[in-house]
């Protein structure tokens, strides 16, 4: 029983993450007055990359790259998708952003141990900013798990009946959203990953099939991290109606990235060490005063 | 030509006798000296306020068997700009470095070696600076021919001479 | 034309509708291709983006004219991309030598040092052009005739004869790196 | 108990002639002296009590090991041993006095276990002091900075003792006995707040000094940095949890939660201000180990900031938060020594420490790497190894009690901990391989088991917490804290549960279907280390394409100003030495004239007073 929710969790990831993102290229082009590819341009790029004969750079090369797949997908497997839970009192929220810490230490391994340096300065890019976003966000979180006196996904979800979070505790939405934007690395916030300067940063060395494996990763850690969001701040329902807000959500996060240019990595962390954290700092005190609306 | 430039040509005028000075235009000017003063010169230049080199190039005149070098001073106090310039022998090019007074100007020569074959005492540096792996004589020489050179070592695209097509467009018929 | 096996003829199905360009910007050519990335020509519909490294790349587009010292960064490039890999020669330059046909520093015909799929010829082609290129050459990769780099595999000395004969020496030891 | 101090006592003795004949047979002695003193500990019951000394009228010193001891005689001395099976190989090309290391390790590991064993306060300043005289005789054994080092080293820690000596003598003039329970009774009892503040603040110092914590913390740098290499792993691995036990001491053994009333969210005033400590450490490890080009240096400042978590999870004094303090006891001595051992092994093969020195030395070192990188995603604190587990309940603590500031300087502590860990990763062992450590062969066979057993172990309590849970709720129960509810791999909090086993499958099986796909496709052609893509150059010196210097500027400049104590501390100890320097110029003359006037100066001053 359980191993078939698994599977649904992975293949809902799978597919419904590849079509999101093919819509979000469509959404951008549509900024950009573009025509923009088909929906499902992601799915034949993956497969492309799956086909081709790579390069490997000896076996840390292919052990990062396996240890991020892996990771993230048992990260997938404990987060709750509206009435769709694997695991239904494991899914702790530390539990799920730590083990989601072992796909991004995994990636950030393997393609350091390419022994490029656009690599390495795109690993070190990426933790500083790692740095940057997480902390406003933990900060909410534990605001969050403070009022309902429950650290557990599914139960935090289940008790948004009278209303979501995200009216119940606005300052901490907006908080959560800048940082979720921070973690999916889309536009203001991809200097891990900026074409221009840094030949796409880690993923500089990567050819055939770990550059499959690693679109497959990144698809499956946007699903993770906005799920979480919805399953937090929104209440995420049955398991259309979760989709159905995923999508919303996904959309505003492409809008803001068509638009906005990218922040140089120090800007990102003083950023988030200025403003966010002061809003979740003033959203754990409402908690504390009880001023929950 | 401004009032500070032609105190400056006055006292070259009077130290050096035989220069031929031009005012090639509005602030610019142009003297022909021997081998031996253009060092004197361009000292002199230099402490009068010309303190950028913005150029040291060659010229190569085949036909009296000459190069001339020409440095090209740029003042920043009035904007005027002083061409020196002077005739070597094309056989064994040899002139004296000027990079004691210039640092840029070690590029200069060394770019001019490279292309012209001059050589400058006091600048050992004379690795090839653009060109990788040369094998000919320097390229920027007029006795040196490129078009033959590029078909001995850039085989290139044989096309079949296509005479029909070529009388059509002779008599206008299409336009190729 | 060697018969595909199944699994290879969906590979180029694929590999034909989701090509990631490399595109060198040796020569003045390389100001065609914003136009033809940008709204009114909108190379993503293809399929057809971008990339920043060769690792990514599956197409090698190649602008204008090659010195022997861009040719040398050339080869090394193009042996560093992975194997399904194709080139388009882009304007005159790459076809016959193009303006610079009698310069002692520019070579007159690509595909003698790499193997080139596609030529566009024009002194600049306009992104018209391009586009009929990127279509035409989709239509041979579903055909399964674009196979420069086996070409390149198969007679690799010939090709290493070429290049050693124009350029001396393709790996160079240059001052600005010991 | 004392027979077993006694064996080690001896042991010594017998380990300095032993290596006098050759170095590592005494190494060797050593190894299996303390794998017999491991296994007497595991074997003796708890709250025996045997007679030790009394030559002081009225007070006899007694020994008696109480689950708080056992648990932590168990952690050290598997560090010990562990690092001891590393030190034969190590010992032969490293060390000039060879003999006297090996004396001086056992002579430290007796004064741990008598620490640990004693039953009243004398006796554990006796052995505390053993115990410090010891690691300060072999820490200058190490570089040549390493001398200085000892004397901070010792200055700091001798305030922590001098402070917890004061506090004997005043428990023992209010209360006339030094049993650790009988004055838990007494200060019960105690009516006046101020004494009781004293006292816990007192025996408390000795810990923040040894452990690192805020004040007294600038020793670590220079004293990991310099000290012999095997030395600096038992140094972080090990010395810093005696700190750790006299806080527990402090906070668990004296029952603050009932000595005062609780401030907020259940924890009394004084566990505070240790909290503040603890997290002023945090911050302060984590921002100076992010900064440090010396990966020692670096890793002694990451010990600084898991003190600070020690303290942190010790002083809530909950069920989940103590728990999980004691269990970070153990993750961080088995993480610190693995990676000081793989640093020792590193350095053994090329010689130096700074990290943008080297690179690349996964392809001649790889098992020195494998332990290296479960050793830091032990003490990041990553799912699969047990570092996650005793920061996870930390968290889970902190955020029931509402302690949101605690709680977001642990979160920078955590994440930060990803930034500093991964700065040697990426400039010693990945990245390019420098052409002076071509030829660098993989670390002796005895150092890699040593090294591998260690990262058995933290996977295994990574995946089955079960052994070392139980031995804490032990502990708990005898201090009288509520015990933490596990059962098999899972762990109840009353603010969430997680199973360790799950998490670890569930890791499996992406990781299955991951090794699946990777097989599935194409197979991969090799390509060696120097093709890379640097924008069509060609890469001849790969010494110039490692990125390690400097590896993180960006932030390090944000905080390039930033106030440093060492230099406060090296201001203070210059102030002395001016006053010291005026005292002798004034009043010593070379003459004994002058010796005469000062000597019957000072009587008739005693005798005028009338002491």
């Amino acid at each position: 029983m359980v191993a078939l929710k698994v599977l649904a969790v992975l293949s809902t990831g799978f597919f419904f993450g590849l079509t999101l993102e093919g819509i979000g290229r469509k959404v951008t082009a549509r900024v950009q007055r573009r025509y923009g590819p088909p929906w499902y341009q992601n799915f034949i790029d993956l497969f492309k990359t799956l086909t081709k004969h790579p390069i490997t750079h000896g076996w840390i090369f292919d052990f990062g790259v396996l240890m991020a797949l892996g990771g993230v997908m048992a990260t997938l497997t404990f987060v709750p998708l509206g009435n769709l839970v694997a695991f239904p009192n494991l899914d702790n929220i530390f539990v799920i952003l730590y083990l989601f810490a072992v796909g991004a230490l995994g990636m950030a391994m393997g393609m350091v141990g390419s022994g490029n340096p656009n690599a390495s300065v795109g690993v070190a890019r990426a933790l500083t900013q790692m740095l940057g976003y997480e902390l406003p966000y933990l900060v909410v979180l534990s605001g969050v798990m403070f009022h309902y006196k429950t650290s557990s996904v599914s139960a935090i979800m289940n008790a948004q009946g009278d209303g979501w979070n995200l009216f119940k505790m606005p300052v901490g939405a907006i908080v959560a959203f800048i940082s979720l934007l921070g973690m999916l690395g889309k536009k203001p916030f991809d200097t891990p990953i900026a074409p221009a300067e840094i030949a796409s940063g880690p993923m500089v060395e990567l050819s055939g099939k770990y550059m499959g494996l690693l679109m497959l990763m990144h698809t499956f850690s946007i699903f993770v991290e906005i799920s979480l969001f919805v399953d937090i701040f929104l209440g995420g329902g049955n398991y259309l109606v979760f989709l159905l807000k995923f999508t919303i959500v996904w959309i505003m996060a492409v809008l803001i990235s068509a638009i906005l240019p990218r922040f140089r990595i120090e800007q990102v962390v003083k950023f988030y060490w200025k403003v966010p954290l002061s809003l979740a700092f003033l959203q754990v005190f409402f908690v504390l005063m009880g001023w929950v609306f | 030509m401004t009032s500070s430039m032609n105190e400056v040509i006055e006292k070259i005028r009077r130290q050096f006798k035989d220069v031929s000075i031009t005012e090639t235009d509005e602030r610019e000017v142009k003297i022909d000296a021997l081998q031996e003063n253009v060092l004197g010169i361009l000292s002199i230049l230099k402490n009068e306020g010309f303190s950028h080199l913005s150029l040291l190039t060659c010229v190569d005149w085949i036909e009296n068997k000459e190069f001339e070098l020409v440095y090209i001073l740029f003042s920043w106090k009035d904007g005027g700009k002083i061409i020196v310039s002077t005739r070597i022998d094309r056989e064994n090019p040899k002139f004296v470095t000027v990079k004691h007074m210039w640092p840029v100007a070690r590029f200069y020569e060394r770019e001019i070696h490279e292309f012209f074959g001059v050589e400058f005492e006091g600048n050992d540096d004379m690795k090839p600076l653009i060109l990788e792996l040369w094998d000919d004589i320097p390229p920027l020489r007029k006795d040196f021919d490129p078009l033959e050179y590029s078909r001995k070592k850039f085989p290139d695209r044989e096309y079949k001479k296509d005479v029909l097509q070529e009388a059509r467009i002779f008599r206008g018929e299409t336009n190729g | 034309m060697k018969q595909r096996s199944v699994w290879e003829w969906i590979a180029d199905q694929l590999r034909s509708r989701s090509m990631w360009m490399l595109h060198y910007c040796t020569g003045c050519g390389a100001i065609e291709l914003p136009p033809s990335m940008t709204a009114r020509f909108d190379m993503e519909r293809f399929g057809i983006n971008p990339m920043a490294t060769p690792r990514q790349a599956d197409i090698f587009l190649i602008t204008g004219y090659l010195s022997t010292k861009t040719l040398r960064r050339v080869i090394y490039t193009y042996e560093q991309m992975p194997d399904p890999k194709y080139v388009i020669g882009f304007g005159s330059c790459t076809i016959n030598g193009g303006i610079y046909y009698d310069s002692y520093a520019t070579i007159n015909r690509l595909d003698l040092y790499i193997p080139v799929d596609l030529y566009i010829a024009g002194c600049m082609p306009r992104p018209e052009a391009i586009f009929e290129a990127f279509t035409t050459l989709m239509e041979m990769i579903r055909k399964g005739e674009a196979n420069g780099w086996k070409r390149y595999k198969e007679n690799y000395e010939w090709y290493k004869k070429n290049q050693l004969r124009s350029l001396g020496e393709v790996y160079v030891h240059d001052e600005f790196h010991e | 108990m004392n027979d077993l101090i006694l064996v080690l006592m001896f042991g010594s003795l017998a380990s300095y002639a032993l290596s006098k004949i050759k170095k590592n047979i005494g190494s060797w002695f050593n190894f299996f002296v303390l794998l017999y003193v491991s296994y007497m500990i595991y074997k003796t019951g708890v709250g025996t009590e045997e007679k030790f000394f009394s030559f002081i009228p009225g007070f006899e010193s007694v020994l008696s090991l109480t689950h708080l001891g056992k648990f932590f005689a168990l952690v050290s001395f598997l560090i010990i041993t562990t690092v001891s099976l590393f030190i034969p190989v190590w010992i032969e090309k490293k060390i000039k006095m060879a003999a006297s290391f090996n004396l001086l390790y056992l002579l430290m590991s007796a004064g741990i276990l008598g620490a640990l064993a004693s039953g009243d306060m004398l006796t554990f300043y006796v052995f505390w002091e053993i115990m410090v005289l010891a690691s300060l005789l072999i820490v200058p054994m190490g570089k040549e900075e390493s001398r200085k080092a000892a004397v901070i080293y010792v200055v700091l820690s001798s305030i922590g003792s001098y402070m917890y000596l004061y506090a004997t003598f005043l428990t023992w003039e209010r209360y006339h006995t030094l049993k650790f329970s009988e004055i838990a009774q007494g200060l019960l009892s105690e009516p006046s707040n101020g004494f009781k503040w004293l006292v816990v603040f007192l025996v408390a110092a000795a810990g923040i000094a040894k452990s690192g914590l805020f004040p007294l913390h600038t020793w670590l740098r220079i004293t990991h940095g310099n000290a012999p290499d095997t030395f600096s792993a038992v140094l972080s691995g090990q010395l810093i949890k005696m700190g750790a036990y006299i806080l527990a001491v402090s906070l668990g053994v004296f029952p603050s939660l009932k000595m005062f009333p609780p401030l907020y969210g259940g924890v009394p005033a004084v566990n505070y201000v240790l909290i503040a400590f603890g997290a002023v450490s945090i911050v302060l490890g984590t921002f100076m180990a992010i900064r440090q080009n010396d990966m020692k240096m670096l890793i002694a400042y990451s010990s600084v900031a898991n003190s600070g978590y020690i303290i942190i999870g010790l002083a809530t004094l909950d069920s989940v938060g103590f728990a999980g303090g004691l269990f970070h006891v153990f993750n961080h001595a088995v993480a610190a020594a693995m990676i000081f051992l793989s640093f020792a092994a590193v350095v053994y093969r090329t010689g130096t420490t700074k990290i943008d020195e080297m690179g690349g030395l996964i392809h001649r070192m790889p098992w020195t790497f494998i332990t290296y990188l479960v050793g830091i995603i032990s003490l990041a604190g990553i799912p699969p190894t047990s570092g996650f587990i005793s920061k996870w309940m930390i968290f889970q603590a902190l955020v029931r009690k509402g302690m949101f500031l605690t709680a977001a300087i642990t979160f920078v502590g955590s994440v930060g901990s990803f930034l500093y860990v991964f700065r040697p990763l990426a400039g010693v062992f990945l990245g390019q391989l420098r052409s002076k450590y071509k030829d660098v062969k993989e670390a002796p066979t005895f150092m890699l088991i040593s090294m591998i057993f260690l990262v058995l172990l933290t996977l295994y309590f990574g995946v089955f917490p079960g052994g070392l849970l139980g031995g804490i709720v032990k502990v708990q129960k005898e201090l009288g804290i509520p015990p933490i509810q596990f059962e098999g791999t899972v762990i109840k909090t009353p603010l969430g549960q997680w199973d360790t086993f799950t998490v670890f499958t569930m890791f499996a099986v992406g990781f299955i279907i991951a090794l699946i796909l990777y097989f599935l496709f194409p197979k991969p052609r090799k390509v060696d280390l120097t093709d890379q893509y640097t924008a069509g150059e060609y890469l001849y010196t790969p010494d110039l394409y490692h990125y390690a210097t400097g590896f993180y500027r960006f932030i390090e400049r944000l905080y390039d100003r930033h106030p440093s104590f060492e230099k406060l501390y090296e201001m203070f100890s210059r102030f002395f030495k001016d006053i010291g320097e005026g005292v002798d110029t004034w009043f010593y003359r070379a003459s004994s004239s002058a010796y005469m006037f000062w000597i019957t100066f000072v009587m008739l001053i005693i005798f005028w007073v009338r002491w």
